[in-house]
Parts: C-alpha cells; structure tokens; sequence
C-alpha cells in the first residue's frame, strides 16, 4: 500500500472514521436505492423523499457529533438517520409499517425518530423541526450540558417563517445549535434561484447577526472542516452557525416527479460530482483506502441492506390494538 | 353527459372562470410544471402563464396574507394548499385577517378567495399529512367551507365558491380524485348552503361528509339487501349548512348517524347531531343519535392501522343496525 | 383558608413548582419585568430571573417549537401565549409537533409542557384578542384541554397540568383572573378529566364552561327562586372529558342546557351535546338538549354589542325555561 | 418674514405641504393625547397604542404617497390613519364605538381601516398586515396599476415568521412595496437589543437581497427622503426597499404599562428629539414658518380634536340588530 497522506479533516476524524464514513455513505444510499425499488414496485405505502447524491452532508455533519448530540432531520431525512447511528433493519422495518421499526410502524418514512440516539426525528412539516432543534439547544444551555445539536433543513425550508423565528431565537439566545441547510436547488419543484433572492442561503444568517458559511456540499472533507468549526463555536458558547451545503438530489422530490421543473443535462452534470465517488478518490490518493477494499465495502453494504430488508420482510404487523396506544404518555 | 374525475372537475371549473376572468389567478406551491402536489392544476400553466399559474415559496403565511390582501384590493385568488395539515401555519391569516376584515372595518371591503386543500387519509402518508380539519374553520364567523364528495358536486360547488365574495375554503379528498362521475362542460354553479339527498330511503338517516358519502351509500346498499332503507344526505357545504333538509329527512326516519373521517371528538358531526337534537326533529328521534368519526388517536402509517383509524362500510352497517336496534 | 385571585392563584401554582422542580421554565412574550399582558408572571422574574422567566421575541411559532423541543429533550416548559386568539401562529407546532410526536415516534419521547393562555372576550379587545377558540384543540389527539373557572380550580388543576407527561392547553379567562377563592397554600393537584359539580339541583342540568360556570350559577340562583332546581357542572378539563358526571347528572335531571362562551357553531358544546344525546341518557331526555354559545359573528369592539355576542345570565334563565316549556 | 430657504425635500413636496405636514404631525398628537386622557379616565372601553413621539415616520412616509396608494398598519395605527386621509371625527367616533366610526363601532382602536382611502387597516395581530401589503402590491403588479403599498410595522414584528415570508415574496416577485419599520426600541416590553441579535433591522433586507436603510425616524425630512427614493423603485419596477426609522413611542405600550423596562432618563433623551419641535425648527430657519403661525396651527388642531370629540359624543350607538350584519359580503 502507498504511502499514508495526513488528510485535511478535523482532528477528532481519525483514518478509521475515514473508513466508516466512507461504508455510511454506501449505507446510505443504497437504502435510499432500495427503497425507490420498492416504491416503483409498490411494495411500500404512502410517500418517501430520497436522499441519493446528498450523502455528504449527512454523514459529513454527523461525523462530528457524538452520541449526546442531537439532530433534528427533515422529510428526506433517511440519510441523517443513519449517519446519527440509526440501523437500517429497523428503518426498513418501519416504512414496511412493522412493530419493529424505529416507530413500530405508526411513523413511516416521514417520522423516523431515534430519540435516545439524539435522533430527535424526521418531520414532515417543511421546517417544522428548526424550532424543535432551537428548544432541544435551550436544554442543553439551561441544564448547563455539553450538547450540540444539528438542525437540517431544505433550501425551500427556509422560505417558512418558523426558519426566521428560529434562528433568531437562538442567535439572541446563543444558543449551541448548528443550522445546516442542504441547498439541494430545488424545493418539491420550485428553483431556488426563482425562490429566494439571494445567491446564497447561508447570507441570510446576516439578519441575525451569526456566522454563514457556504460549503461544498458533495464534498464531505468541507463538510467536516466547516461543521467542526461551528460545533467548537456552539460548545464553546459562541452561538449559532449557519451553514448551507449546495447538493442536489439525484431522484425527483418524492415517489411521483416527472422532473420537468429541471433539465437531464443539469442532472447529468451534478451526477458528476457524486460524493461517494469523489471521497473514494480522495480516499485512494492519500492511501486510506484501495479500490478493491473500496469494492468490498460497497459489497458488504449491500449485503446489509438486503439483509436489512429480509429483518423487515419478517418483522411483525401491528395489530388493531396498537391504533390507541402510545397517544398518551 | 361525458364523466370526468373529480381532479379534473376541480381544474375545470378553475380553468373555465380564469379565461372568463382575468381577476381570478391561482396561486400555492409547485402548481406550476409539478401541477401541484396532486396533480389538479397540471397544464394551467402554459395555458395560463406563470403570473395567474403562480408558483410560491414553502410559506403558508405569507402565501395566505398575500392571497388575502390581493382579494382585498381587487383580485379572486385561488390559493392552493398542498395538504389540508398545512392550514395551521396560514391559521392566523384565514382566521383573524381573512375571515374578520369585512366586519372590523364594519362592512366595508371583501376577501372574495378560495383556499383549496386536500385532506383525508388513506394515502400512507401518516399524522401530519393526513388529518380532516374542517371543524376549525366551521368554527369561524366569516368562513364558509365546502366539502364535496362527486365530480359533479366539486365542479358546481368551486364556481359557487369562485363567485362569492367571502373567503370560502373549499376541501377536495384525496381518495376522491380519482372518482368520475357525468359533469356538464359548461360552467353551472350549485349553491353553498343546499344539501344533497344522495339515496332517498325510509327507515334511518344517513348524513355523511366527503368520502363517508360514498361508504354510506356502499352501506346503504348492503342494508337494502336486508331490506332496510337509508337516505342519505351530504350536506356538501358545512357553512352554511343546509338544516332543513337534514332535519326534514331525520323527522321522516326518526334515526339517525352522522359520519365523518375527521376525529369524532371535537368534529363537526357534534354540531350535526347537536343541531338536529335540537330541532324540531327531536320529537321524531326514535333513537339515541349516533355519530362516527376518526379514532382519538394521530393517523398512524401503517395501512391497517390508517384504515382503523377512520369508519369503513361496516362500521357504518353496524350503527345503522344499532339506530334500529338490530345490532 | 386564605382567599387569593384566580390571577394569583395561577402563579402560586407555578412559583411553587418552579421552587420544587428546576426543569420547569416559563417562557413566553413580555413575561419577564412586565409580567406578561395580565400580569400573572409580574414578580417572578425577580425570584427566579430571566433564564427561568424568559422574555422572548414576539415570534410564536417559535417559541411554541421551542417549548416543544426543550420538552422533548428534558425540560418542562410553561409557554405563556398573550392571548389565545394567537394559538394561530403557534397551531403548527402544538398540532403537527407536540400532539403527534409521541405517537408518530411509536411511543419515543414525550412533550411534557403547558401552553396557558388567556381566552375569552368582555375587554374590549375586539375581534383578534377576544376568541374563545378551545374546540380546535380539543379535536386533536395526543392534547389535553383545560378550563377553569375559579382560583381554587385553577391552581389545582395547573398542578395536574405541570406534573402530566403531555402537551396540556390551559385556558385562563381574561374576566375571571380578578376573582376570588378560597384557595390553600400548598400545592394541591386536582385531577385532568374530573367534572365539578359546583351546584346540585334536580329539575335542569347546566353544562357550563370557564366564565360561563359563574352566569350558569347566577341563573341557578334566579331560577331558585322560582322553585326551579338547577344542577351546574363544570367540566374543568374537556379533554379528558368526564362524561361519567355529565351523564349521570342529565339521567337525574332529564334536561340539560349546554353553554360555552365560544361561537356556538363547531364548537365543543356540540360534542358535550352529541356525547350526552349518544349515551344512556338519551332515554331520560324529557326535552331537546339546548346549546347556547357565541353568535355566529366576530366579536364586535362597541361593548354593548361585545355583550351580545355572548350568553349572559338572562339568556342561560331563558334557555332552562324553555327546556322545562315554561319560556 | 424672512426670506425663504429651500428644504431638502422630495420634489413633489411643496411649501404648502409642508405647513400641512406640520399640521398633520400635530393632529397626531393630541389625537393621541386625547385618547390617552380618556382611557386615564375610563371613558374608552378596549385598549389603545398611542404613537406620541413617532409622528414624523406617519406623516413622512405618507406625504410621499397618492391616494390612491395604498397603506397596511398595525395596532399603534391612529397616526397613520390620520397620515393616509382619516379624519379625527370618525376616528374618535370608531374608538366611542359609534356607527359613525370608520368601522361603525365594530373594529375599534386596532381595526380602524379607510378601504376606499387605500387604508388596508390597522392590525391587531403583530405582524399580521405585512402579509396584506404583499398582496395588495401584488393586485398592483397584476392589474398593471401605478399604486405603491406601504407596509407599517414595528421593530417587534420582525421576529414574526409573516415578516419574513412576506418579505421574500415581495423580494422574488419585486413588488411595488415598502417595507416602513417603525423600531421604537422595544414591543410591548422587549427591547430591541435583546429580541434582534443585529444592531439594525434595516441589515434583515440583506437575507431578500434588497435594499435596506435607516433613517432617523423622528427627523420628518429624512423620512420624506428616504421614502421618496422608495416610492420611485417601486413605481420604476425595481422592487421593495425596506426602511427603518429609529423612534421612540414617550407613552407606555398600551392603557396600563408600568414602564419598568426602561429609565425614566432614557425617555427624557428621546423626548429631547421631539419630532415635531424639530419639523418646526426646520420651518421657521427655512422661513416658511413664525412661532406665531405655528401656535395658531397647534391650536387650530386642538380645536378640531375637541370636534372631533363633540362629534364622537353625540354620534348614536349600534343597536343589537348591528351584531349579525357585516360578517359575510
Ligand atoms: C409546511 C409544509 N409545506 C409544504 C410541504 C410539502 N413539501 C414537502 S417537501 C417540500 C419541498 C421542501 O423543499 P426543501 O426544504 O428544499 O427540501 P428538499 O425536499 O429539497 O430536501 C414541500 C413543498 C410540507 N411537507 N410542509
Ligand atoms: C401575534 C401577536 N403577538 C403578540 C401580540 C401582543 N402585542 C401587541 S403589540 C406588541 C408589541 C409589538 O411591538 P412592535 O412590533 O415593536 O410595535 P410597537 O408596539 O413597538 O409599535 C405585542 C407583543 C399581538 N398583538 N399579536
Ligand atoms: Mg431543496
Ligand atoms: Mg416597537
């Protein structure tokens, strides 16, 4: 094996996080795959919102935290699931609507939460969880923990007013939150260049007085760098960051998109930048990782899911009985 | 007379008005190319162009006030909402701009718009896609609110909605969009505030909501077979509610369910059944009134979990049978 | 026992609690040395300063996630909303987020926290700061509703409210916050889902809600005096309703008049209404179940008007009469 | 009298104008003032918001529109209803609750509206009209008309999401409207460097890439300025500005307000900056106004007030029959 180049990436990141990182994305997009699998198939009820090409900045931004960090995710939020520590046998289990899923089946896709892992949930109200990650960060500084959490959002996310108030709560609070809005150019359909007025996002975090970074979001060795320094600034009780990771989504926005808001060749191009592909290679150079290791974590992975998907497949039903348990604590 | 989906009765009706009226325009989220989240205004805008078709950001509110304030000065727009759950965050400019100005500023200016939304389960898409909210709105002095249950009614009943000069929210169901029915090409308008007696019958009153309409029927129909008969009444506007008609038809039964998919607790069948316990009907009452509605719980994902949560044909078979104490 | 207001009482409750249990918090509009639009928080910034009573911005959709989130990781929040109209802003995040979480999340996690607002009208405050908007809330799975009427309700029934694990909406009467109970010292909890019978009686049963438990008393007291025997029972919390008490009392009486201050159309007197018609007391019922409630119109600023939007006591004495057929 | 010195003013401002400005300002005042002593005595049922001290940002703002221009206001809205056309007889007869009023006794202090005048209302929701002037300038861009809106609010309510979703509609679909923060310096007790994490509100124009400024709400001249430059972009189709003018309101926030978030010497600072002693120093240094004619204008509005009072007094109340008409059209 060649030579081991020192990567630029935060200090906590060691060469086997690499690694893992590296196996996270895989996970994460080949659950995604399978679950478009299913959905063209029929196999799985009501909708779902696929992460593929965005990879980066999930596992990028989890990278940092620990397990007493916590996240708030977004209706496409099975990529932050996973790199939060979520399994993908009970996440499988759930959009199967099993009692074994993260929900025992009463979430679905939409509402998988983990929340003793600090996975505080998908949600799926657009921006819905932003002011949920602002309380969650008021608990940590009210009950003096050393806690981050991470809040991710859609570029058409920030357009709600609960986005405005959010923030705004946290920056007079200095609260220890990290917003992290994947900019993936489009809403459901709507272009953000049609939707917002600004060039980028993360210059609305002017109106509140707080750090914006802009961030290469298919590039999860920024995506690292830039989180690792938001989360120092929040654990050190200097506030709120506003980082926007420009990404885009490979799949349509849910189940059923034809796509005619966007062109193939635009797809083409950001297919281009896939973030596996370049972190492999970043991978490779510095002598971390060979294509054939390379080979046989994204065949292990697979593995994974499928076996992921047979849990699912045997998992069972709920029944009648369930309808009226867990309304109330 | 051709039969045409409920879907497409809506954008018919939409579509007819905006070439006759250039004040009307429609507005909401991804109803441009995407045709909106259900596909109803697919194709409105290259017919239309994108400044009456108009494309918004995720911002209910904001979306909301601006249909408000333009029906204030002069437009009638549509605002599309693309789940009937995301009413909560246009809540305050529906409930205390909408359906107030006319009367704080004691008469003077109008809010002529519609919000149209889709509501109902049954689709998977879980608790906060999913949910029947019409009860709030019925709430509010100054609203008027509209639930079709047929192409035919959806049509009729959107260009009464277009015409009135008051904000009216106008539900569509999902389940529903994919039923036909024979819908005149022409425009034609059917009053807010007249029922419908969808199945005429003698023994007990069914009044039923949206999609309850069609599981009222397929349960009537059931109940003929044993030779009982059911009217049924969809009200098709909540307000006004067309009270004659129920009370007539519950004074000629003597028995009654109501039924809707929205949760019983706090539903507008309370205010139906309230309201017939009230009238004069009362003294006709046979039986205790009997009311079905969603489960007391959020709507869970799970299919068979989603379909308990809400009355099925049998359900309402077995509170037909228990009015007649034949349960 | 020492008499204190139904102000004072509720912020006994909380400044007890608050000296007991550092999770819980206060956070809400103008709270902290303004002491919040009524004054209820005035004095408790000083005692517990400004992390604990915490000012925030005029944002509510905000501070309600906020509440909701801090509540789900740990903390006990007290949201004070200015005035209940403003729910509207908030309806998102109690209806989409505090209500369904545990549910959706299968379980996981819980909301333990108390929206309290101020409700009801008789300020002069006019149409956007007078509502009586419970009914939405009750209609929601995984939220609790209550409404006290007096001093001694209200600190004992914001107790209950602080230790339950859910999302509870407690509803303060504006008009009620100056009058006066006999109220103990220490922290005393009265159970969610206990109806009151704050009058025995044997001809009519009142059903009566908030400030209308105390016109439904004074009618019972006119009403005496014309040898008719009134039973007034306050259901304190609508949800969990205790129907038990309700039904019990109407079997006895075979009469009942339901009144809430809310507009009467879709709200909650339709389900306490449905709910009786749709029990074992049907069978006693010896006339219609009566609902009185707001008019169907905003509420009007000129006061004599803002009063006739509203049941008052001549209106209650009315509604009894003409279910004993003697109106 | 001396010779006259030319203002530095919008073009379309004319001397005359200016002595009506100078009126106007005063016609604010004691509309306000009278108010005041009529709550202290208990003679007004409801509430109020008295915007004593903030009559330059009105009357400055307005003096730049048409009538056919059209304005949004806010719970502290009497002066700019009396800015946009109202008139003080109608005015009080509303706060009387009488059929007279400019809502027949229905709306009362913080619904007062002037529909046909281009007065969308006041608002009682914080927050709650800028939402409104979006869609009235979007009527304007629609029906190709020339009217600008006028969007009051205060510095409290940009922390409302309406705020910023209303904003960023505007900005993406360069609206003719004008966004008018009046930041007095706190809400009903908040202050505004506590609530906003940003030393100016005007900076929150950046997060819609529009142009923000801050102007010294108490000097009525700078606010004709900076307004007309407003005015003309949006009438050009250039799109919305957003205007900040620094203020100060000298009564508490409504009936009953102790004060005890701010000094008492803070207050006597901002009195010091008295807009309409400044107006009229302006005045009578460009020549176009004596002491003498000033005083006999103050008193002139006095009296008109007291008409205005007269006229309240002896208008005849709504009967019960008013309840139930108005509600639907
Ligand atoms: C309040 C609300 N409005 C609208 C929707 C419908 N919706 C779901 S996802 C989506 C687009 C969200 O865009 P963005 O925030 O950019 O996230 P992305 O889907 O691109 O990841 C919309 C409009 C919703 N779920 N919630
Ligand atoms: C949505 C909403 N929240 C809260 C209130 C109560 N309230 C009325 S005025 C006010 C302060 C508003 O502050 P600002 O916007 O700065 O205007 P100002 O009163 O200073 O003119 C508050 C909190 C309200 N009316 N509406
Ligand atoms: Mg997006
Ligand atoms: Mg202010």
């Amino acid at each position: 094996m060649a030579e081991v180049k020192k990567l630029n990436v935060p200090e906590k990141i060691t060469d086997d996080k690499l690694i893992d990182l590296y196996k996270q994305m895989w996970q994460i997009r080949f659950f995604d795959e399978k679950v478009d699998e299913f959905f063209a198939k029929g196999m799985i009820h009501g909708t779902t919102h696929l992460a593929v090409g965005q990879e980066a900045s999930a596992a990028g931004v989890c990278a940092l935290l620990d397990v007493e960090d916590k996240i708030t995710s977004t209706h496409r939020g099975h990529g932050h699931c996973i790199a939060k520590g979520a399994t993908a046998d009970r996440m499988m289990a759930e959009l199967f609507g099993r009692t074994t899923g993260y929900c025992k089946g009463k979430g679905g896709s939409m509402h998988i939460a983990d929340v003793d892992m600090g996975n505080l949930g998908a949600n799926g109200i657009v921006a819905g969880g932003i002011p949920l990650a602002v309380g969650s960060a008021l608990t940590a500084q009210m009950k003096k923990k050393d806690y981050v959490t991470v809040c991710f959002f859609g570029d058409g996310a920030s357009n709600e007013g609960s986005f405005h108030e959010a923030v705004n709560l946290a920056s007079i609070w200095k609260l220890p939150v990290i917003f992290v809005c994947e900019n993936n150019q489009y809403g459901m359909s709507g272009p953000v260049t049609e939707m917002v007025n600004v060039e980028n996002i993360a210059t609305r975090s002017e109106a509140y007085g707080i750090p914006g970074v802009v961030a290469d979001g298919n590039d999860i060795v920024e995506m690292m760098n830039v989180t690792d320094e938001a989360v120092q600034r929040a654990r050190n009780g200097e506030g709120p960051t506003l980082i926007e990771a420009k990404t885009y989504r490979w799949k349509g926005h849910s189940k059923s998109d034809a796509k005619k808001y966007r062109t193939r060749e635009e797809e083409k191009e950001w297919r281009q930048k896939d973030p596996i592909k370049r972190f492999k290679e970043v991978l490779v150079e510095a002598g971390l990782l060979t294509e054939e290791k390379a080979e046989e974590i994204r065949l292990e992975v697979k593995k994974e899911i499928e076996d992921a998907v047979k849990f699912a497949e045997e998992s069972p039903m709920p029944t009648a009985d369930d309808l009226l348990t867990d309304v109330y604590a | 007379m051709r039969e045409i989906t409920y879907l497409e009765a809506v954008r018919e009706a939409m579509s007819q008005e905006m070439r006759k009226n250039d004040d009307v325009y429609i507005l909401g989220e991804d109803i441009g190319v995407y045709g909106g989240a259900f596909g109803v205004t697919r194709g409105m805008i290259e017919e239309f162009g994108p400044e009456r078709v108009r494309n918004t950001p995720i911002s209910e509110s904001g979306i909301a006030g601006a249909a408000v304030g333009s029906a204030l000065t002069g437009m009638r727009p549509i605002l599309e909402l693309q789940f009937s759950d995301f009413i909560t965050i246009a809540m305050d400019q529906m409930v205390n701009q909408a359906a107030k100005i006319r009367y704080m500023y004691g008469g003077k200016g109008k809010v002529p718009m519609v919000l149209r939304t889709p509501s109902g389960s049954g689709t998977g898409a879980a608790a906060q896609h999913s949910q029947s909210l019409e009860a709030w709105v019925t709430h509010i002095p100054g609203l008027k609110v509209v639930q079709p249950s047929t192409a035919y009614d959806a049509k009729g009943l959107l260009k009464a909605a277009m015409d009135d000069d008051n904000p009216v929210i106008f539900y569509e169901h999902k389940l529903l969009y994919k039923t036909s029915s024979d819908v005149p090409e022409e425009q034609y308008s059917l009053p807010l505030g007249k029922a419908d007696v969808k199945r005429e019958g003698s023994d007990v009153t069914i009044v039923a909501t949206a999609i309850m309409v069609h599981r009222a029927q397929e349960a009537a129909e059931e109940l003929e077979k044993e030779g009982i008969s059911v009217e049924v009444i969809d009200p098709r506007t909540l307000v006004p509610l067309d009270e004659e008609t129920i009370v007539k038809s519950v004074s000629k039964t003597g028995r009654v369910v109501v039924v809707h998919e929205a949760v019983k607790r706090g539903g507008y069948g309370g205010e139906i059944a309230s309201m017939i316990a009230e009238s004069e009907a009362f003294d006709y009452l046979d039986a205790p009134i009997k009311r079905l509605g969603g489960a007391p719980s959020p709507i869970p994902y799970n299919p068979e979990l989603e379909k308990s949560h809400v009355p099925q044909v049998p359900d309402i078979i077995q509170a037909v049978k228990e009015t007649l104490n034949k349960a």
